[in-house]
């Protein structure tokens, strides 16, 4: 198993704690990365209001750069960066105009895109290329009692729903379970988390990411796991704007893949723990109280 | 036609909060209770401009709306719009341009393509959006401290130079350009940043970055290139 | 190699013969007009009772008779009216259409089609895509190819012409001559 | 006859259709050009050639012209042809020495330029006319019809079918899968607008059908092959067992009694398994026949392959000397023969799982309308009490409708009944529980009979009606009151903002689909399906019973959804369609055989094409031989055949060379 | 009393045609008898300028073979119709166009360069091309040119009937001396050969199953040929059914399909297409990936069903090819 990794901006700054975790863990499971040489950024969610013609562009010629790498399938765990080169492959497609577009912006750079490229998400790479069984084979320290509200946020199934549904995703859900963890009913799983509106127009943006957490401490889960570093960041970094407007909710946000190590057992200085503002320890449960199992099995059921 | 030249040419970037019988962000007060027409003339119609905002690739699909409301009930952000989205897409089909272009919900989209997914027609609400966002910083209409359009700029000149975006570059050089005094407000969040090593001012670039110019000057310019 | 046409004329519209099997593809086009569907003019549909009844020599004579495209329409795979007959036609045109092309003639000029009863709005659609993509490839105007053809051959006809006025003598015609006895 | 020697004589007429055509089609130019091409002794254009003035003008000129060959331009050939045929042969002339043109649904109404359309149909009339050189006269040709009748389908839709035909002295075959007849109908507490018990109107309908000496009823059966044409049908159909010997069993429903479930344990399929029943069974107090049956599946004797002693004592004891249980049963098959088939096979209704943002199986107070329908019944497992999955009582009530409808996601089209019976079940409900009962509707469609009324009626009834497509149902609170409800997020679009409604139950009005095997029953009776799956009527108007396969009928929702009153409705005019044919005893078919020509040389490429096993060798003359009897004229062996030795009666090789060279002549 | 004046010409042909006269064997004489003949380039030394100097109509018949695809052939069947009371197209090259017709696949550069300078047997490093005219010691030759598109011989000129094969049978030949000498003559542009397809007359004829439902093509080669089965029953692809029959089925007499060399029944326009709807409509398959396997096994659908009848098909040649 052998991809071109498309780290995009965010995992070289607010999020580079996702990739500090992610390559550890790949690697642990055997999966070959290989960074794509020269990427640049895809083009962003925030281009495309400007300009959706050269935000394509943007995008295209990292899916160019890929097929021309010999390792045309590409992973992409900015869920931005994932939908913005998912947009790109269904334009080009879909119409004729943009893909003349791409195809004179790649001529000008010596570039060609065939449009094959198949964009994955590290999610849809495990789930369906690793496999949960490989995974569960990995699983030295089993995250017994962790309860975790599973958040993945708008991009990675919508609009382009490849490997999981569009209004209940469950793979997060698969892997976290494999891992050893309790996941919590969470129904805003795929709610928005207020994406570049925390700091543009924070009374919204604060208000969404109090929603999350506080339904998330309501529902009794210890953290939320996110796949994407905006998510992520969000979630994390405005506690203290979220206390001022709605009093204390404080919930940890950590990346899946740091849960990912953690239960493989990879020491977690190396897993970018120590870089969430709202810290995030577990150490194994002791044995399982039977009224914790009840109200599992309860919130299970429902 | 007979829209007053001002108007027509969309030099209203810091008026939008005047737009008659529109409530501000944040809701209205017994002080803000003013008169003023709510009722449409023809004349207020920018005649063509739903045919050309439903011609670009993606929004054709707004042709079929019937207004049910679905984008609204399942947007997050709609609780804070003055128009909801449906309303906007009726304002859009029905030539209202300066309706739209003026209103909070553009800049209110998260791009969460909710809407987009749930719409019973199928309608990339989502990158109607987008073209109206397009469309506004354009003609530069935009709502005063709304500075999602000049991050957009922001993010535009520099993945321009560099090819990538420093994410904190990026962030401060918007609070300069827009209220560098709630720069001063996120404060604390700029500690955790620092103190989590996650505050990097180190510009991040492709070794290639004439590339990006290059390659979106051809897409203004086809036949230079 | 690639099919070479003449540029269009600017008057030039394709001309498309169609052949739909009454169940199911006139069915649509009749749906389609009822539906009020706008589409291209530029097809003119025969009625077959199966997509079956489609003789391959009728694609061929509406190519040399000057089609530059040709449709055939039949029940989806499953739905013939006649229980296999739209298989029957499957299996022609695999062939004809790759003789077509070892003939030179375009992919895009015959085209197969599934369109049931209920697919209006798919008789639309094909029709605009074929018109469009035979636009795009502009005339094939067999007759006009023909006489390119026996253009060499005119020469000839004058030398004929020639001798007639010399000799004075026009060549039989059937009619004229009676049979030899010996 | 006319002889081919003589002088081709044509008349042409193009038709105006009032403004149909003649607003895209210039039509006097249209018969000026005709009127100039060989062999047109007339050409005239007409306003309405269908019309009894437009007929006679075919028939004065036949005789006053002295035509041979007549072409009409106007509608569709599938409309109107057999109307020009019939004026043709009324003015003296065979009716095949007829073509006809279309220039409405394939020029006129799909063009929007004149110019181009009028040459479109000029081009289509001079292939008409060249064809029609080509034309031969024939004979018409008769085919006898048996006079019983198959219903397939025991819902609302065939119970009316067959009654109708029963009581008209017709014999009537009526099939239903289900243990009983009834249909959706039988499972509805009230029916809109007039809310009279759907129970009370339909009951006494079930048991005339069971005890109808001209009704054969088999429930609990399914058709599995047709074969023959109009008229003539053979149709096989396979019986389940029901381990119970109907002509024995007198419904007493001793057994059940004595089943040795002393309670009934297992999900009841006929209240949508809200309630329960034993392995013995009666589906619901009225069913037709009023036989019991057995469900394999969980009776003990057949999970444990023998009887046990202990449950010998009960069901076949029960029944003792009448020996009605007969644990052998196996499958049967019957066949019957008929000559018409009505088929009213009925609807699925939606599947709710698709829109899980519904919450349906995620969370228990979210019920699908037919539930609620079993909830509000008197005789439904509740006794009408409704009462939520989690013990408590509705304090509010929000009714989704549209549930899969109008969605290009899932069904496009519009259900038709959910609007009327939404507020049907609010209602109910109000009268039931006496909660806040809120609709969520897109728009309100209501236009029957009452219907509006209806809607006003509710409106004073204080049910709210909040226009708005629900985005989501979910479960988590933003505020006290909506802690541990069930709360809708929806956009009012008459009030222009977003609302959160806390209810403590949520219904959603299902539409209809077709059914699942859909696409199987339209291939066993030949039938078209619209893309959605919905059987196709032959015209939409015009013939909104029949279907593109003579003799085979449809009726009810199987056509696409809707209500009770036009169901029965429908399903009366399939009856008397079938009649129609029955009492004229033949129907007149189109002599588009094929024949074989004196020059076959006996390849046999053609015998394994015909689908009708039609073509046979001949020993003999060493050469095949068509059976005029079973070709049905598809053509497909006049285009195979090598050596060209093939023709088709209507569709000649000449006719359609020719047509072909008509159309790309200018 | 004078005898009826004779003529037989080749024109693009492998001479084989003018074999089949010769093949009259002893009934030739009876020929020569009744007959005079007065150009036989094959056979006897008569020259152009004889016939040039003959009056128009003065030959009764002539039977010329070979496809048209030169102007010096042209001029010839020009001169011979105008000389003849009956032109007879003899042989496939002159009623189809025949295997030298095939060359309406190619353009008339390609044929040339392939065979004065790319075929692996030529040698001709200078790449010398015929020329039109040349100059020789003070003579200037003229050489015929090689038209781009190769005709049947009524593609040129009127043609009263034909004898096809390829070649065409002694039998027949004989029959349509008689039939000239007679007087009985069929309507004019009449093949004169039966008008059934070959089965009528193939003794392979009984063995066809009623249900062939191919599941594979094969060429003769691929496989050993049953002696007397029927070839479409052996999943060979045989030109039988569609084409005319009066040869005596002497190539399925020989353990060889039928090629199609007598052209189609008169009530086809096109062989090539016949063939194709009817061995097509009988293939198993359902599936287009399944219908296209079997299809593998008729590799040149062009070269197997237009063998003889490229130039009379409806296509008659390549339709992208230039005459420029």
């Amino acid at each position: 198993m052998k991809y071109s990794y498309f780290p995009g901006c965010s995992l070289k700054g607010l999020g580079r704690a996702y990739e500090e975790s992610l390559l550890p863990v790949m690697k642990h499971l055997g999966v070959e990365l290989q960074e794509l040489d020269d990427w640049n950024c895809c083009g962003a969610t925030a281009y495309m209001a400007v300009d959706e013609a050269k935000a394509c562009v943007l995008a295209a010629r990292n899916l160019a750069l890929a097929e021309r790498s010999g390792n045309p399938q590409i992973m992409a765990p900015c869920a931005a960066c994932y939908l913005v080169l998912n947009k790109t492959k269904h334009y080009f497609h879909d119409y004729p105009a943009m893909k003349a577009t791409i195809d004179r912006a790649l001529a000008a750079v010596g570039l060609t895109y065939a449009g094959d490229t198949p964009v994955r998400h590290p999610l849809d790479i495990l789930l369906n290329d690793v496999g949960i069984e490989a995974i569960k084979q990995k699983v030295v320290r089993p995250l017994q009692g962790l309860k975790v509200a599973s958040y993945y946020g708008c991009q990675i199934v919508r609009p382009y729903a490849t490997f999981d549904d569009q209004n209940n995703p469950t793979s997060m859900d698969r892997l976290l379970e494999a891992l050893g963890a309790t996941v919590v009913r969470y129904p805003l799983k795929t709610k928005c988390c207020g994406g570049s509106l925390t700091g543009t127009v924070p009374e919204a943006g604060i208000r969404m990411v109090y929603i999350l957490l506080n339904e998330a401490r309501k529902r009794g889960a210890d953290c939320l796991a996110t796949v994407c570093p905006l998510c992520q960041f969000n979630l994390d970094a405005y506690h203290a704007q979220v206390r001022a407007e709605y009093g204390d909710v404080i919930v940890p946000t950590v990346y899946f893949t740091q849960l990912m190590g953690l239960a493989f057992g990879l020491p977690a200085k190396q897993l970018g723990l120590h870089r969430a503002a709202v810290p995030f320890r577990w150490r194994p449960a002791p044995p399982e109280a039977p009224q914790v199992a009840a109200v599992a099995a309860a919130l299970g059921s429902i | 036609m007979t829209k007053p030249p001002a108007a027509s040419l969309g030099l209203v970037a810091h008026k939008a909060g005047s737009k008659p019988g529109r409530p501000t962000v944040g809701g209205r007060n017994g002080s803000d209770f003013k008169i003023a027409r709510t009722i449409k003339y023809e004349s207020d119609r920018v005649v063509s401009f739903g045919r050309d905002v439903m011609s670009v690739p993606g929004c054709e699909q707004l042709e079929s709306c019937i207004q049910r409301g679905t984008c609204s009930g399942v947007c997050p952000l709609s609780i804070y719009m003055d128009y909801t989205p449906r309303q906007v897409m009726a304002l859009t089909r029905a030539d209202f341009k300066n309706e739209v272009l003026r209103s909070h919900t553009i800049w209110l989209c998260a791009s969460c393509y909710a809407c987009t997914v749930e719409c019973p027609q199928q309608i990339r609400i989502t990158d109607i959006m987008y073209e109206l966002k397009q469309r506004a910083i354009l003609e530069r209409i935009y709502p005063r401290h709304f500075p999602i359009p000049v991050l957009a700029r922001e993010f535009n000149a520099m993945v321009r130079k560099h090819g990538r975006i420093t994410e904190m570059v990026l962030v401060i050089r918007l609070f300069l350009k827009t209220d560098w005094l709630a720069a001063l407000g996120n404060w604390r969040l700029g500690l955790d940043l620092m103190r989590t090593g996650r505050f990097s001012l180190i510009t991040e670039r492709i070794k290639n970055h004439g590339d990006i110019a290059r390659m979106l000057d051809a897409v203004d310019h086809p036949k230079e290139s | 190699m690639s099919e070479l046409t003449s540029l269009p004329k600017a008057d030039w519209t394709p001309r498309i013969v169609a052949f739909f099997c009454n169940w199911c593809t006139y069915t649509a086009a009749d749906l389609a007009g009822v539906s009020r569907l706008k589409y291209a003019p530029n097809v003119r549909v025969i009625r077959l009772m199966c997509s079956g009844r489609v003789d391959p020599q009728f694609v061929l004579d509406a190519l040399r008779r000057g089609a530059d495209g040709v449709l055939i329409g039949g029940c989806h795979p499953g739905d013939c009216h006649y229980v296999e007959g739209n298989y029957k036609m499957l299996r022609r045109f695999q062939l004809l259409h790759r003789m077509l092309r070892d003939m030179g003639v375009a992919e895009q000029r015959v085209r197969l089609e599934w369109i049931s009863a209920a697919e209006g709005e798919r008789v639309k659609f094909v029709i605009n895509e074929m018109t469009a993509q035979i636009k795009a490839l502009g005339p094939l105007n067999l007759p006009q190819k023909f006489e390119n053809w026996d253009r060499e051959v005119i020469e000839l006809a004058r030398h004929v012409r020639q001798q007639e006025e010399i000799s004075g003598v026009t060549m039989p015609t059937p009619a004229e001559k009676e049979a030899v006895h010996v | 006859m006319v002889s081919p020697k003589q002088d081709i004589r044509i008349g042409f007429y193009v038709c105006h259709c009032g403004h149909n055509i003649a607003s895209m089609v210039d039509c006097p130019a249209v018969a000026e050009y005709v009127g100039q091409l060989p062999g047109v002794v007339l050409s005239r254009d007409y306003k309405y050639m269908c019309s009894d003035p437009g007929q006679e003008l075919i028939q004065k000129d036949i005789a006053e012209f002295d035509l041979n060959r007549v072409v009409v331009a106007s509608c569709s050939p599938l409309l109107h042809e057999h109307t020009f045929r019939n004026a043709v042969a009324a003015g003296g002339l065979n009716p095949f020495l007829f073509h006809m043109v279309n220039i409405r649904e394939h020029d006129s109404w799909v063009h929007t330029d004149r110019q181009e359309a009028t040459a479109k149909a000029k081009g289509l009339a001079r292939a008409a006319i060249v064809r029609v050189a080509h034309a031969k006269s024939l004979p018409v040709k008769k085919v006898p019809i048996h006079p019983d009748v198959l219903v397939v389908g025991g819902g609302i839709a065939g119970i009316h079918a067959a009654l109708t035909l029963a009581n008209a002295g017709k014999k009537v075959f009526l099939v239903e899968r289900e243990p009983s007849i009834g249909g959706h109908m039988a499972r509805f507490d009230k029916t809109f607008p007039t809310l009279d018990c759907a129970a009370c109107i339909l009951t006494p309908k079930m048991s005339e059908v069971g005890a109808h000496p001209n009704i054969t009823l088999w429930s609990y059966s399914d058709v599995v092959k047709m074969d023959g044409y109009v008229g003539n049908y053979t149709v096989t159909v396979r019986r389940q067992p029901r381990y119970i010997n109907e002509e024995l069993c007198t419904g007493c429903q001793e057994c059940i009694g004595n089943c040795i479930y002393k309670e009934p344990k297992f999900p009841d399929e006929f209240n949508e398994g809200l309630g329960k029943r034993k392995p013995v069974y009666i589906s619901f107090p009225q069913a037709t026949p009023q036989v019991v049956l057995i469900d394999p599946e969980v009776c003990l004797n057949f999970r444990h392959g023998v009887l046990t002693d202990k449950c010998k004592k009960t069901c076949v004891e029960a029944c003792g000397d009448r020996k009605a249980i007969d644990f052998t049963q196996k499958v049967e098959t019957r066949e019957i023969k008929v000559g018409t088939i009505i088929v009213a096979t009925g609807f699925k209704p939606f599947d709710v799982k698709r829109i899980p943002q519904y919450g349906y199986g995620s969370y228990p107070n979210v019920y699908t309308a037919l539930e609620v329908e079993r909830l509000v019944n008197a005789s439904g497992p509740t006794s009408g009490d409704v009462i939520l999955r989690d013990g408590r009582h509705p304090q509010a009530i929000a009714i989704i409708h549209c549930v899969g409808s109008r969605d290009k996601k899932t069904n496009r089209w519009c259900s038709r009944v959910c609007c009327m019976y939404s507020m049907k079940l609010a209602h109910l409900l109000k009268e039931h529980t006496g909660a806040e009962i809120y609709n969520f509707y897109i728009d309100i469609r209501a236009p029957g009979k009452g219907y509006e009324e209806f809607y006003d009626k509710l409106n004073e009834e204080g049910v709210h009606f909040i226009r708005g497509r629900v985005g989501e149902v979910t479960d988590w609170a933003m505020t006290p009151e909506e802690e541990g409800k069930l709360v809708i997020r929806v956009e009012d679009t008459l009030a222009g903002f977003v609302r959160r409604i806390p209810v403590d139950m949520v219904v959603l009005a299902t539409g209809l689909e077709p059914q699942a095997d859909s696409q199987d029953v339209r291939r066993l009776f030949n039938m078209s399906c619209g893309t959605e799956g919905f059987f196709l009527e032959r015209h939409p108007k015009l013939a909104p019973v029949n279907t593109f396969t003579d003799g085979i009928f449809i009726a009810g929702c199987c056509q696409g959804p809707r209500d009770i009153p036009d169901t029965v409705a429908q399903a009366g005019a399939a009856a008397a369609e079938a009649m129609v044919l029955i009492d004229k005893g033949y129907i007149e078919q189109e002599p588009n055989t094929a024949y074989i020509q004196p020059d076959c040389s006996g390849c046999k490429s053609c015998i394994p094409l015909c689908p009708y096993t039609a073509i046979a060798f001949d020993a003999t003359t060493q050469k095949a031989v068509i059976n005029e009897a079973l070709c049905k004229g598809c053509g497909t062996c006049v285009a195979a055949c090598p050596s060209g030795s093939i023709g088709q009666n209507l569709f000649e090789d000449d006719e359609i060379f020719s047509e072909i060279d008509g159309l790309l002549t200018n | 009393m004078s005898k009826p004046k004779v003529a037989f010409y080749w024109c693009a042909s492998c001479g084989g045609c003018e074999e089949t006269v010769v093949d009259l064997a002893e009934d030739i004489l009876g020929v020569v008898e009744k007959v005079d003949i007065v150009l036989w380039p094959v056979a006897m030394d008569f020259k152009y300028k004889d016939v040039e100097a003959m009056a128009d109509g003065s030959i009764t018949a002539t039977l010329l073979n070979g496809a048209i695809r030169s102007s010096e052939q042209e001029e010839m069947a020009v001169l011979l119709r105008r000389k003849s009371q009956y032109l007879i197209a003899y042989g496939s090259c002159a009623h189809l166009g025949g295997i030298p017709a095939l060359a309406n696949q190619f353009e008339r550069e390609e044929i040339l360069r392939f065979n004065y300078e790319d075929a692996p047997s030529v040698i001709n490093e200078a790449k010398t091309r015929p020329q039109l005219v040349t100059e020789i010691d003070g003579h200037r030759p003229h050489l015929p040119e090689l038209r781009h598109v190769v005709r049947s011989l009524d593609q040129v000129v009127d043609v009263d009937f034909y004898i096809p094969g390829c070649p065409p049978t002694p039998n027949l030949t004989k029959a349509a001396f008689n039939a000239l000498l007679s007087g009985q003559l069929p309507p004019k542009g009449s093949v004169l050969a039966p008008d059934t397809a070959l089965c009528d007359e193939c003794p392979r004829k009984a063995t066809k199953p009623v249900d062939v439902a191919f599941s594979e093509f094969k060429r003769p080669h691929q496989k050993l040929l049953e002696p007397e089965q029927c070839f479409l029953a052996q999943g060979v692809v045989c030109m039988g059914p569609a084409t005319r029959s009066g040869c005596a089925a002497q190539c399925t007499c020989g353990n060889m399909p039928c090629t199609g060399c007598f052209g189609p029944t008169s009530r086809v326009r096109d062989q090539g297409a016949k063939i194709l709807s009817s061995l097509c409509a009988n293939i198993g398959a359902k599936t287009e990936a399944e219908i296209n396997t079997v299809l593998q096994g008729i590799p040149d659908p062009v070269g197997t069903f237009y063998r003889y009848g490229m130039a009379k098909s409806l296509l008659r040649r390549r339709v992208d090819l230039t005459t420029t």
